[in-house]
C-alpha cells in the first residue's frame, strides 16, 4: 500500500487545509473541530448538515457552499466523526432557522449524530435528522442494521441543499429529504479493494478473475463475489436488483447516477453509464437527469456503484437549481 | 480488597497497552466483516485518554471514568466511540464521589455501564457485538462478587472469553457487520474481541497486578 | 487487470457513446470518425480543436464546450488519432475563422496533426498549429524528440477557448497560446502502473516502496525510480525542478493545478496540494489560482502530477471566463 | 524472378499474420521503453489492411500499396501509424502502374519509403528508430539487387535484424523513447522489429514462398 501523504494520523487534517486552501472563497475549517463551514455561513436559513468518516472525498467536504450544505463533518478515514463535531460545525453555521442532520446509515454516524442531535436541542436549537438508506444490497430487517446509506445521498444533499437555499422551512426541508430518500435506490460493486492508511494494507483481496457485488463505501466486502464478468453484465445485474427495489416502471422519469469509487478511469464510467442508459431505456425508463464521476468514494478502491432517483418536478427543479461548491457546480 | 481509584488508573494504562498490542488484530478482524479500522478506533481512543488522565488528578473513580468518557466520545468515533463513550460515562455515575468501592458495586457499576450500551445500540445477545461478551461477563460477576475474588474475576474473564467466541458462527445483525448477512459468520467480532481485553485488564488491576 | 469493458477494441467507442449519452446538451459525437464536437457548433471564432490518444479523460472530450474546445479527437488508448479524425472534425466545427490545433508533442501526435494540418490548409482552411511541451522531467535538446506536452494541456485549452470564445482572431489565439505553453511547466510522479486494455496487463511493475518520478502520461517509465518518500518530501522534489526551470520567481503569480492520474483519491490530492502551497509560500512565489482534481489522467494509474502556470492580468481574466463543458464548468 | 502483384498480396498476408503472432512481443518492447501499444497498434493496421484488400481488384502493385497507406494513416495511429503510411504511399507511387518490377526497381521503391519516414521522423541511423533497421536492409539490397536473388534477399534479412538489434545499446534520440534518456538503453527498438519482421515476411514472397 502506498499513498501520497505524510503522516497517517494527519491524513484528514492535512488534506482538509488542502481543501480549505484551494477553496477558501467556498469554504473555510472550523477553528476548533474537525469541520468544513461554509465560508458565509451563517446564513438565514435552515442549515443542512452531513458528516460521516473521511476516504469518501469529494463526499462531505466538497458539497460545501451555495445550494447544498452548509457544514460537513469529517471523522477520521471510514469512522464516523464525534458529536462534538456536529455540535460546534451546527452552532457555527445554523443561521435561526434550525439544522437540519443528514445522516448516511451506519450504526457509529447514527449514534453520534442522534448524541449531537440531543445536545443542540438541549441548547434550545431546533434540529431535525434524516437518514438515508439507499442501498439495495442490504436486506433490510427490523431486526438489523438496516439499509447502507450509499450514493443516494450525493443526490440528497444537492437537492435538499437547494431547497434550504431557497428559504424553506426546516419541517419542509425535512419532508423532501424523506421523500428523496424514499425514491432513490442504489448498489456497488469492486474491482479491488481499498487500503485504510492506518490498517496499511488492503481491507480485502480480490483474485485476478473476481469482483465484488454489492459492497459498500467503506471497503466492506459486499454480498456476494463473482466471477469476472463484461461492464453490460454487471451493469444490468445491478440495474435489475435496483429497478425492482422501489420499484421503477416503465415511463418514470429518473436521475441516473454512475458513481465510481475512487480509482476507476472516468473512461470506464461513461462506458457503464453507455450500459445503463441502454438496460433503462429497454425497460421504458426514462433519463432525464445524469451524475456520472467520482463523488462517493472509497479511497482508491476500483469499481462503480450506480444510484436511480425517480424524479418529479419538484425534484427536477431542485436539482437544476444553482449550485456552487468545489465538486458540484452549475447555474453560478 | 476493594477497587481503588489507582487500581482504576492501573486498569486504563493496562487496557492501553492490551489496546496498543492487539492493534493489527482487532483491525484485521474488522477487515473480515467491518471497516478494517477497529483497532485504530480503539488504540486512538485509549492513546487520547492516557494522554487526558497522566498528570491529571482525580478526586474519585467517578471522575476518573467520567474523564474516559470524555475521550472516548469525542475521539473514537464509528460506533464502537459512542458505546464504550456511553459505558464509561454510566460507569463514572454510578462510582461518583467514590474512591474505592467494594466489588459488588463494582459489578453494579459496570452493568449500568452494559444498560447504557443496550439503550443506545439496541443490541442483544446474540446480535454478534460487545454486548454479547458483556453480558455473559457481568452476570458471572454479579453473581460472584460476594465470593472470593480472584475466583469471581477468573470465572468473569472465562465468561467474557467465551462470549467473545460465542460471535463467531453468528450472523450479525447489529453494526457494520450486519450488511454482510450470512457471510458474517464464521468470523469473531472484533468489538465483543476488544471488550474481552478491558475486561481482562479490569481483572488484573483489581487482583493487584501492577 | 480488471477493468469494467465489454470488448476491448470497442472500448473507446463505447465510452465516447456514453459521455455523449450524459452530455448530449454540450457535446455531439462525429457521425463518421471518433470526434467529440461541440453541440452548437460551428459557431462564428476560431476553432480551438486538441486530440491525442485516450485513457486521459476528462482530457480531451470533456473539454469541449463553451469556452474552451470545439472538437476534440480521441485515439485508441494511449495512441494518437488518424489525420482523418482531425480533417473531419475541423470541417464539421470550423466558422470560417480559422482552425487551432493544440496538440501534445509526442512524435505521433505531432505527425499525424501535421498531416492533418496539410490535408486541411489544402482545402483552403486557415489552420495554426501549437505543440505543448510542458514536461520538465524530459531534458530538452534539439536532437531528441523534446519535451512531452502534459498536465499544462488543459490550463491551455481552457485559457485558449476562453479567447476564442471572446472572437479573437487565429494570430492572436495562437500567440497567446503559445505564451501560455512558454509560461508552463509540468512533472509527475507515479505510485503504480496503468493497463492498457488492449495489452491486458500493467506496463510496468513497481515495488511495494518504490515509485516512479517524471513519468509521462503514457504509462512511459519516469526518469528515476526511487524509494517511497512522504507526499512533502515527493511534492519538494517536483516542484523545486519545476521553479527553477523556467525559472518562477519570488513575485510571481501563478496558477497551481495538482493533477491526479486517475487512480489517487482526491484526500490524497488535496494533501498534495497542501504541501505545494507550503512550498511556493516559501518561496514567495503567490498562487493566485488553483485546480485540483483528475484532468488529464492514465486511466487508474496511482500518482500526480504538479503544474505551475505564471499568470499575468489576461491569462487570470480568461482562466476566470466561463467555461461550460464536462468536466470543467463555471459562471455559466 | 520479378516481383509481382501475386506476390505483394502474399507478402501482406505474411505480415499480417507475422504482426499477429508477435502481436504481444512488440507490446511487450513498447512497455519497456514507450507506451505499451505498439503490437496493437501494428495489429490493427494490418487487420483492416487485410479486410480492405480481401476480395479488393487491385490492377498494379501501385494501387495494391496506396490502399496499405490509406488503411495504415487512417487506422494505426501513434508514430508508426503516419511513418509506415508515408512509406508504403512512397513506394506504391513508385509502382504506379506496374503489375510486376525487378528487383533493382523494387530496392529503388523501398528506398523511397524509406527516404518518406526520414523525410516526416527526422532520424537518422543511431537514434533507436525503425530508421535503424531499414537503412542497412535496403542499402544491402540496392547493392545486391543485380546478383543472385536469393543471396540479395537473405543478405538484406540479416542486415535488418543486425540493424535491428544494434537498436539495444543506443539511448533513443527519437520517438516515447527518447523521453526516458539513458534509461532507455538496453532495450530492442519495438519499430525498428516491426519493420525487421515485415522485411522478413517480403523476402519470403519474393523468393516465391506462399
Ligand atoms: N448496535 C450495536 N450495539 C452494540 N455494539 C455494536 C453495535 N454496533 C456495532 N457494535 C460493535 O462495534 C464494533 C465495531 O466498532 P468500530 O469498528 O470501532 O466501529 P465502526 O463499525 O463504526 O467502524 C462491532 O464489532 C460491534 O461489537
Ligand atoms: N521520429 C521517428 N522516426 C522514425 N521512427 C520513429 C520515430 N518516432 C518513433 N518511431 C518509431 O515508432 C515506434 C513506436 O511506434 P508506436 O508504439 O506504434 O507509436 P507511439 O510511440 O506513438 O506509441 C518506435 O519504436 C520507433 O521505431
Ligand atoms: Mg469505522
Ligand atoms: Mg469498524
Ligand atoms: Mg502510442
Ligand atoms: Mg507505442
Amino acid at each position: 500500500m502506498k499513498k501520497l501523504i505524510n503522516k497517517v494520523d494527519d491524513v484528514v487534517v492535512e488534506s482538509l487545509a488542502g481543501m480549505q486552501a484551494a477553496h477558501g472563497d467556498l469554504v473555510r475549517l472550523h477553528p476548533s473541530v474537525k469541520g468544513v463551514l461554509r465560508a458565509d455561513a451563517p446564513n438565514p436559513k435552515v442549515a443542512v448538515i452531513s458528516g460521516g468518516g473521511s476516504g469518501h472525498e469529494p463526499l462531505h467536504g466538497g458539497f460545501v457552499g451555495f445550494g447544498m450544505l452548509d457544514a460537513a463533518c469529517p471523522g477520521e478515514v471510514f469512522t464516523s466523526p464525534t458529536p462534538d463535531q456536529m455540535l460546534e460545525a451546527a452552532k457555527a453555521v445554523q443561521g435561526g432557522k434550525g439544522v437540519l442532520f443528514i445522516v448516511k446509515n451506519y450504526t457509529g454516524d447514527v449514534m453520534n449524530f442522534q448524541m449531537a442531535a440531543d445536545m443542540l436541542a438541549a441548547e434550545g436549537i431546533p434540529v431535525a435528522q434524516v437518514v438515508v438508506n439507499d442501498d439495495v444490497a442490504v436486506q433490510d430487517s427490523l431486526y438489523t442494521a438496516g439499509r447502507r446509506g450509499v450514493g443516494g445521498t450525493v443526490l440528497i444533499e444537492k437537492i435538499v441543499g437547494a431547497l434550504a437555499e431557497l428559504g424553506a422551512p426546516l419541517e419542509e426541508v425535512k419532508q423532501v429529504c424523506e421523500k428523496c430518500n424514499a425514491q432513490v435506490r442504489s448498489m456497488g460493486m469492486a474491482l479491488t479493494s481499498c487500503a485504510v492508511p492506518a490498517a496499511g494494507k488492503p481491507t480485502f483481496e480480490l483474485g485476478e478473475d473476481e469482483f465484488e457485488l454489492g459492497i459498500g463505501i467503506h471497503g466492506e466486502p459486499g454480498r456476494q463475489r463473482l466471477k469476472m464478468k463484461t461492464a453490460r453484465e454487471i451493469v444490468e445485474s445491478m440495474a435489475e436488483v435496483i429497478v425492482n427495489d422501489l420499484p421503477f416502471q416503465k415511463g418514470d422519469e429518473v436521475l441516473a447516477f454512475v458513481n465510481g469509487m475512487g480509482g476507476t478511469p472516468l473512461m470506464e464510467l461513461y462506458l457503464v453509464y453507455n450500459d445503463l442508459v441502454r438496460f433503462l431505456n429497454g425497460k421504458g425508463i426514462q433519463v432525464a437527469r445524469n451524475l456520472v464521476g467520482n463523488y462517493i468514494t472509497s479511497l482508491e478502491m476500483q469499481g462503480c456503484s450506480i444510484t436511480l432517483l425517480k424524479l418529479d418536478s419538484q425534484l427536477k427543479a431542485l436539482w437544476d437549481y444553482p449550485v456552487h461548491t468545489p465538486a458540484l457546480r452549475w447555474g453560478k | 480488597m476493594p477497587f481503588t481509584l489507582e487500581m482504576g488508573r492501573i486498569a486504563l494504562a493496562k487496557m492501553d497497552q492490551a489496546v496498543e498490542s492487539h492493534r493489527e488484530y482487532l483491525t484485521e478482524l474488522d477487515s473480515a466483516i467491518g471497516d478494517a479500522d477497529h483497532g485504530i478506533n480503539m488504540s486512538r481512543g485509549f492513546r487520547k485518554t492516557m494522554e487526558k488522565i497522566q498528570g491529571a488528578e482525580h478526586p474519585d473513580l467517578g471522575a476518573l471514568f467520567r474523564d474516559v468518557a470524555m475521550v472516548m466520545m469525542g475521539s473514537v468515533g464509528g460506533a464502537s466511540g459512542p458505546l464504550y463513550g456511553t459505558f464509561f460515562m454510566k460507569v463514572s455515575q454510578k462510582l461518583a464521589g467514590k474512591d474505592q468501592v467494594e466489588l459488588p458495586q463494582l459489578a453494579e457499576a459496570l452493568q449500568e455501564g452494559l444498560n447504557g450500551i443496550v439503550a443506545l445500540g439496541k443490541a442483544q445477545v446474540g446480535d454478534k457485538t460487545m454486548v454479547d461478551t458483556l453480558v455473559p461477563a457481568l452476570s458471572t460477576l454479579a453473581a460472584e462478587a460476594e465470593g472470593d475474588e480472584r475466583s469471581a474475576w477468573d470465572k468473569t474473564v472465562a465468561a467474557a472469553e467465551q462470549g467473545m467466541t460465542s460471535t463467531i458462527p453468528l450472523v450479525a445483525r447489529k453494526g457494520r457487520a450486519s450488511y454482510l448477512g450470512e457471510r458474517s459468520a464464521g468470523h469473531q467480532d472484533p468489538g465483543a474481541t476488544s471488550t474481552y481485553l478491558l475486561l481482562n485488564c479490569l481483572r488484573a488491576a483489581a487482583l493487584g497486578e501492577s
